[in-house]
């Protein structure tokens, strides 16, 4: 029972549905939304990481590096707008929103 | 090799189990720090992969800042927790089934995944050997050097990410007071202190 | 010297200087009343130096310009021949007219008005003169942007329905123009007219496609049953000078179009289609007919007989010999003289009681005696009288008809005395009969200004009646070349279907 | 020791960022009250930027280990994007003081989003791709809630954030397996592993394929094409209107000579995997922009559909694949550059009595009080019908011109179809303008650069048919280096 490539991008796979699903089971609450992107991203990662092992090359680990680097700044934005829509708003609903119809 | 499988398990199924958990829970506090351990063990598997060093920054850069900026900014914002959870239920068929039909597309997709030998190929920067050049080594060697249009790029991305959280979230409120560590040194004697003369029995 | 460009872009110049007008509403209004008036005179005599200089022997193009313009076989390509000069001219002569019927019932926004009609002139000269395929399109669609506004602005009550209606009828005609226009391009490598006149370039299955999407858009502007009916409600809304211009002018870039492009370029399919064409032209000119019998609007009476009129064109055009295609272009010519001159003669009644309601006239017979003679002068020619201009032309492709397709002709024939029913029916109900109502009594006779605008049509029409030999003249070699072209390329198809089998 | 890599093709990004940089300190330094300076050094740095790409030698040349490429395509979308994000923040200088959003960090933001839509135009490789993609994402994120003392804002940003990091998701997921499947993340290795014969049987291996459908869909998110288009309306809506300006033009033609490059570069040999996705993708854009933006009230609603189906059109040079494609599409995105930036400083004209208004009947009876921005207003509406003799013909005509070309007879066909049940509305403009009567006429018009921006778009869309040829002969060069 050796563990290969496939049994990896498996745990990817999954992960990935989970965080897609969870943005669209939770469409009212931003910060599990927020979440749910992470876990893609995770998921992302683990692609790469995977692929970079069994592609004996440093690229997809450079790749991943960058995503979560990236993952970091995107989460503090959305963070930071999440704060100021509190403020203006006093919740975190997305979809109370008559203002604008979609 | 049998315990590298068992490891493997163990991390892989905590993962997804606490990534579900991170979509399901109903107190968001609890998906953050469900959040956490799927970190944790997606690190494990970074490290069992042989990403040494993913796999710490992955510790650090989320469990330490990201899951905790999350972790203050659910418990600084005062949500009714309680109407956010409406709607989950109503979605969940729908949403079950796409997720389910996703998953299977995927499934097919990897079970029959082919990598031609072209591929393998060609890639351009072998990982060294281990025991000769650490991940962590080999990574900073292409990072400040072959890469580093992309990590300059990050840097720009890291500033962007700084200025829009000031702008967005720095307010100036009038009627604070401050500390002004160079004002207080900077006072002259004179404004601080003033001599008087104290006639004797009378005080001030 | 490039007459062609000058005679086109001369309203432009006119339309700037009303543009660059400051001032007081009333002075403005008044230069611009002159200004266009002076343009659109000094465009109709620059243009007879094009017919003045017209060499009527040859069918080739004549005072032809090429300027490189977009590149890569997309030209400013101008140039003119037996068939298209004389639209330019008619186009030219007509304008004056317009701006002197729209002198006084036009009052507000005077200035975008006349700016709007110099427009409409270039864009319609430039329809005619263009020899490239893409310079036509650019015309023939911005045309609808100044008729839009014309019918939108200075319009009747539901000038927006028909102003809508107007623009995404004849937009939607010719996108398919444009497709096809492209699938040229990309055969023959260029939109140059007399290039991609040369035969054997489409094969019959592409032609077959082209001939189609050409047809929509020449078909919608023509107007030909059953996408005609934007035709009544434009001509109902539109100002009178929007109206003669729409059935003087536009109507004819359809016929135009058919000539220019649908004949030449898809010789098969034209062959191949003309049974449908034919259909479609009967059906028009009965229903329009019968529809303009009932009518109770004075406008869309005459604007139904502009349907009709226009099936004996389509009819004319594809019965593809000699008469018929003469005859055509010649009913095309006359049609833009007569049916202009009758929406003047409504224009004329309408300024003076705001109303176009049949059933409200009476009896104008006794105190507008000037009026009654013109107007029953232009109904005489509008029903194809002899000594008129509308008979020459409707003879003329009943004839060509009758040689294409005899059941055709005689459904046809009935047309024209349809035509004379309403057509006298309409006169009867408005200039005979008592003169009782009070408003009516009060009218007075055509004025000076009204005297002036009518007298050159009447001399039109009784010229092109009795002596229509200088325009067979100017067409007849250019006509000729045409049909001639048309069975070359006929038996070379015929050729090559024999062959193959 | 490594050389240092070539800087010089890199030049005008680095001028960039470092004087947003710059002028950041100097905005720090200064405070608020330097807005005003800072946007129009801005519009300087751009100005600069924009003659450092034209100074540019023409050949196609790539530098940082050939993860950055310089060619013709590159530079024509570059300058394009400059042009934008200057008009953008020009249009913007009368509005945020007026709203009292005056803040430096505003210019400063417009330069940073620059900076990595040129990366993206630049990116021949999918780490860079990403990178550049996420820097202009970041900084619009914040751009849309900047207003943040705002509902509206504050929720356009944050939905535009959800759906822009959801897109971004589904990007990285396409690029990570492309990565694994291909062997490679650069654009170059990718077609020479793919013509190599990594395609199993002619066919390419399904992972591939799946990285690609999710490539595809991340970057129709940023396009905002159909179906990834839900986010656009609320977005344009309730973000600050020179905010929405800028979100119709610059992003909009990044994100498309992104897509171009990211999907013709690696994937051109195997144009069969993906071609059907882009001609239906585009086909639901044209049709649902023309048919949503019929019943809008709102203006800034309604040039977010009409942008949707804009995109339609200029997909259908990608669907074509051809260099006639690439070339109609460059010449779609600068005429539509000009029609956009002119219809916006319209909308930042629209005021009553101190308000800024958005509602599309309030512009009822424009064209007796102001017969000038009217006859502007008429003819970019026109021009978006695509009406000759305006410049929007032209776009048009390209793009279906290519599209005839390849083939595409029933996309042409739907093209033509949806442009003129567009009219339909656009027409609906100039109807409320010239036919109506209002109760209650526009301020006049207070600022005078927006009126200068209006003049110089609107000339530019009316006047173009006289003389087309320079344009498109740089269109065609810069289609030209994308085939070498």
């Amino acid at each position: 029972m050796t563990i290969g490539l496939g049994h990896y991008l498996t745990v990817a796979a999954i992960l990935f549905t989970l965080g897609i699903l969870g943005i669209f089971l939770n469409r009212k609450n931003v910060i599990v939304i927020l979440m749910s992107v992470e876990l893609m991203l995770l998921a992302v990662n683990l692609n790469l990481v995977a692929f970079s092992t069994h592609l004996n090359d440093l690229v997809g680990q450079v790749f991943a590096l960058f995503v979560l680097t990236v993952a970091a700044g995107e989460a503090a934005i959305g963070l930071a707008i999440l704060v100021v829509y509190f403020r203006n708003r006093g919740t975190i609903a997305v979809e109370d929103i008559n203002m604008m119809k979609g | 090799m049998i315990i590298q499988a068992l490891a493997f398990y163990l991390f892989a199924a905590i993962t997804v189990a606490s990534g579900f958990m991170v979509i399901a829970s109903r107190n968001p506090v609890h998906s953050v720090l469900f959040l956490i351990l799927a970190f944790f063990n997606a690190a494990g598997l970074f490290v069992l992969m042989g990403a040494e060093f993913l796999g710490m920054i992955l510790v650090i850069v989320y469990v330490g800042a990201v899951a905790v900026l999350f972790l203050f900014v659910v418990m600084m914002l005062d949500i009714n927790f309680v109407e956010l959870r409406q709607g989950f239920l109503q979605y969940l068929p729908i949403g079950g089934l796409i997720g389910f039909i996703l998953l299977v597309e995927l499934a097919l997709v990897l079970g029959g995944w082919v990598i031609t030998p072209a591929a393998r190929s060609a890639g351009t920067d072998p990982i060294p050997a281990l025991d000769q050049v650490t991940n962590t080594h080999a990574l900073g060697a292409v990072i400040y050097t072959k890469y580093i249009y992309l990590f300059q790029g990050a840097g720009l991305i890291l500033l962007v990410a700084m200025i829009g959280a000031i702008v967005l979230t720095l307010r100036s409120r009038p009627g604070v007071k401050r500390q002004s560590i160079s004002e207080q040194v900077n006072r002259p004697r004179g404004d601080a202190v003033a001599v008087r003369k104290v006639e004797p029995r009378k005080g001030i | 010297m490039p007459l062609l460009s000058i005679v086109t872009f001369l309203p432009l110049v006119g339309a700037a200087f009303i543009f660059l007008a400051r001032g007081p509403e009333e002075i403005v209004a008044r230069n611009a009343r002159s200004v266009a008036l002076w343009t659109t005179t000094i465009t109709f005599l620059v243009s007879l130096l094009i017919w003045l200089n017209f060499d009527n022997s040859t069918a080739a193009f004549q005072f032809v310009e090429k300027v490189d313009w977009i590149g890569a076989g997309i030209n400013y390509h101008m140039g003119v021949d037996g068939i298209s000069m004389l639209f330019v001219i008619l186009t030219t002569f007509l304008m004056p007219f317009c701006i002197l019927a729209s002198w006084e019932s036009i009052e507000t926004r005077v200035k975008e008005y006349m700016i709007a009609f110099l427009v409409m002139e270039t864009l319609m000269i430039g329809v005619f003169c263009a020899l490239d395929l893409v310079l036509f399109y650019l015309m023939f669609e911005a045309g609808l942007i100044p008729m839009f506004l014309i019918i939108g602005i200075w319009g009747g009550k539901r000038r927006i329905y028909a102003s809508f209606k107007f623009f995404l009828y004849t937009l939607l005609g010719s996108v398919l123009l444009l497709l096809a226009l492209l699938y040229m391009y990309f055969i023959a490598g260029t939109t140059d007219i007399p290039s991609l006149m040369k035969t054997g370039l489409f094969s019959a299955q592409a032609q077959t496609w082209l001939w189609l999407a050409f047809f929509a858009s020449f078909a919608v502007k023509m107007p030909m049953w059953p996408v005609h009916t934007w035709l009544p409600d434009a001509h109902v809304e539109a100002p009178t000078a929007g109206s003669v211009i729409l059935a003087a002018v536009l109507l004819k870039m359809g016929g135009y179009g058919f000539l220019r492009f649908s004949l030449p370029m898809f010789p098969i399919a034209s062959e191949y289609f003309a049974p449908f064409v034919f259909t479609l032209s009967v059906i028009a000119i009965v229903y329009a007919s019968l529809v303009a019998l009932v009518q109770e609007d004075m406008k869309k009476l005459i604007a139904y007989s502009s349907v009709a009129h226009m099936g004996f064109v389509t009819m004319g055009i594809f019965a593809l010999n000699t008469q018929g295609v003469e005859g055509a272009i010649f009913q095309m010519l006359s049609h833009g003289i007569v049916s202009g001159a009758l929406f003047l003669c409504v224009g004329v009644v309408y300024d003076r009681l705001h109303t176009r309601e049949i059933a409200r006239y009476g009896g104008l017979a006794s105190n507008m005696p000037k009026y009654a003679a013109v107007f029953m002068l232009f109904t005489m020619a509008n029903v194809g009288l002899p000594g008129t201009g509308g008979f020459v032309g409707e003879l003329l492709t009943l004839v060509g008809a009758f040689q294409a397709n005899t059941w055709v002709a005689l459904i046809a024939t009935s047309g024209v005395i349809l035509a004379a029913a309403y057509a006298l029916y309409l006169y009867r109900r408005i200039v005979f009969g008592e003169l009782t109502k009070a408003d009516l009594k009060a009218m007075v006779d055509l004025s000076p200004r009204e005297i002036a605008i009518f007298a050159p049509l009447v001399i039109m029409t009784l010229w092109m009646g009795i002596y229509p030999a200088p325009f067979f003249d100017v067409m007849a070699a250019s006509v000729k070349h045409l049909l001639d072209q048309h069975q070359t390329a006929l038996a070379a198809a015929k050729a090559i279907a024999t062959a193959a089998r | 020791m490594t050389a240092l890599p070539a800087l010089a093709p890199a030049y005008p990004e680095l001028w960039l960022a470092l004087s947003a940089m710059a002028l950041l300190m100097l905005g720090v330094f200064r405070g608020d009250g330097a807005t005003r300076l800072v946007s129009w050094l801005s519009v300087a740095a751009l100005a600069v930027t924009v003659l450092l790409i034209t100074m540019q030698p023409a050949e196609t040349v790539t530098t940082f280990g050939g993860l950055f490429v310089v060619d013709g395509f590159g530079r024509f979308a570059k300058v394009l994007i400059l042009l934008g994000s200057a008009f953008s923040i020009i249009l913007s200088l009368g509005y945020i003081r007026y709203e009292r959003m005056e803040r430096f960090e505003y210019p400063v933001l417009i330069l940073l989003a620059s900076t990595g839509m040129l990366m993206m135009v630049s990116a021949n490789d999918l780490i860079a791709l990403y990178l550049g993609l996420e820097l202009q994402s970041l900084s619009l994120y914040v751009l849309a809630a900047f207003k943040r003392d705002s509902g509206r804002a504050t929720e356009a940003g944050l939905k535009y954030f959800v759906l822009g990091a959801l897109s971004s998701g589904m990007l990285l997921y396409g690029a990570s397996m492309i990565y694994g499947f291909a062997g490679s993340t650069g654009f170059p290795q990718i077609a020479q592993i793919l013509s190599q014969g990594a395609l199993v049987g002619g066919q390419a291996s399904i992972g591939l394929v799946v990285g690609i459908v999710f490539l595809t869909a991340g970057l129709a998110f940023k396009v905002s094409a159909v179906p990834f288009h839900m986010w656009t309306p609320d977005v344009y809506e309730g973000a600050p209107t020179p905010v929405t300006a800028f979100f119709a033009v610059a992003p909009k033609i990044a994100a498309m000579a992104l897509f171009v490059r990211a999907i013709l570069t690696p994937f051109g040999e195997i144009a069969h995997e993906w071609q059907q996705i882009i001609i239906v993708v585009s086909a639901l854009s044209m049709l649902l922009g023309a048919f949503a933006a019929i019943a809008q009230s709102n203006i800034k609603r309604l040039m977010a559909y009409s942008s949707i189906g804009h995109v339609g059109y200029a997909l259908i040079g990608l669907a074509a694949g051809t260099e006639e494609g690439v070339r109609g599409i460059l010449i779609y995105l600068a005429i539509y550059l000009a029609m956009n930036v002119g219809t916006f400083a319209i909308i930042l004209c629209m005021r009553q009595k101190d308000q800024m208004v958005e509602g599309v009947n309030d512009l009822a009876g424009l064209a007796k009080t102001h017969p000038g921005m009217a006859l502007l207003l008429a003819a970019f509406m026109f021009s978006l019908a695509g009406v000759p003799p305006m410049a929007g013909f032209f776009g048009k005509f390209y793009i279906f011109m290519a599209a005839i070309n390849a083939g595409l007879y029933t996309l042409a066909v739907i093209g033509v179809l949806s442009s003129v049940v567009g009219a339909y509305y656009y027409l609906r403009i100039v109807k409320l303008m010239y036919f109506d009567e209002t109760a209650e006429p526009l301020a006049k018009p207070v600022r005078g650069e927006l009126g200068a921006v209006m003049t110089v778009t609107g000339l530019f869309t009316m006047l173009f048919f006289i003389w087309p040829a320079p344009l498109l002969s740089m269109a065609a060069t810069a289609a030209r280096a994308l085939f070498p």
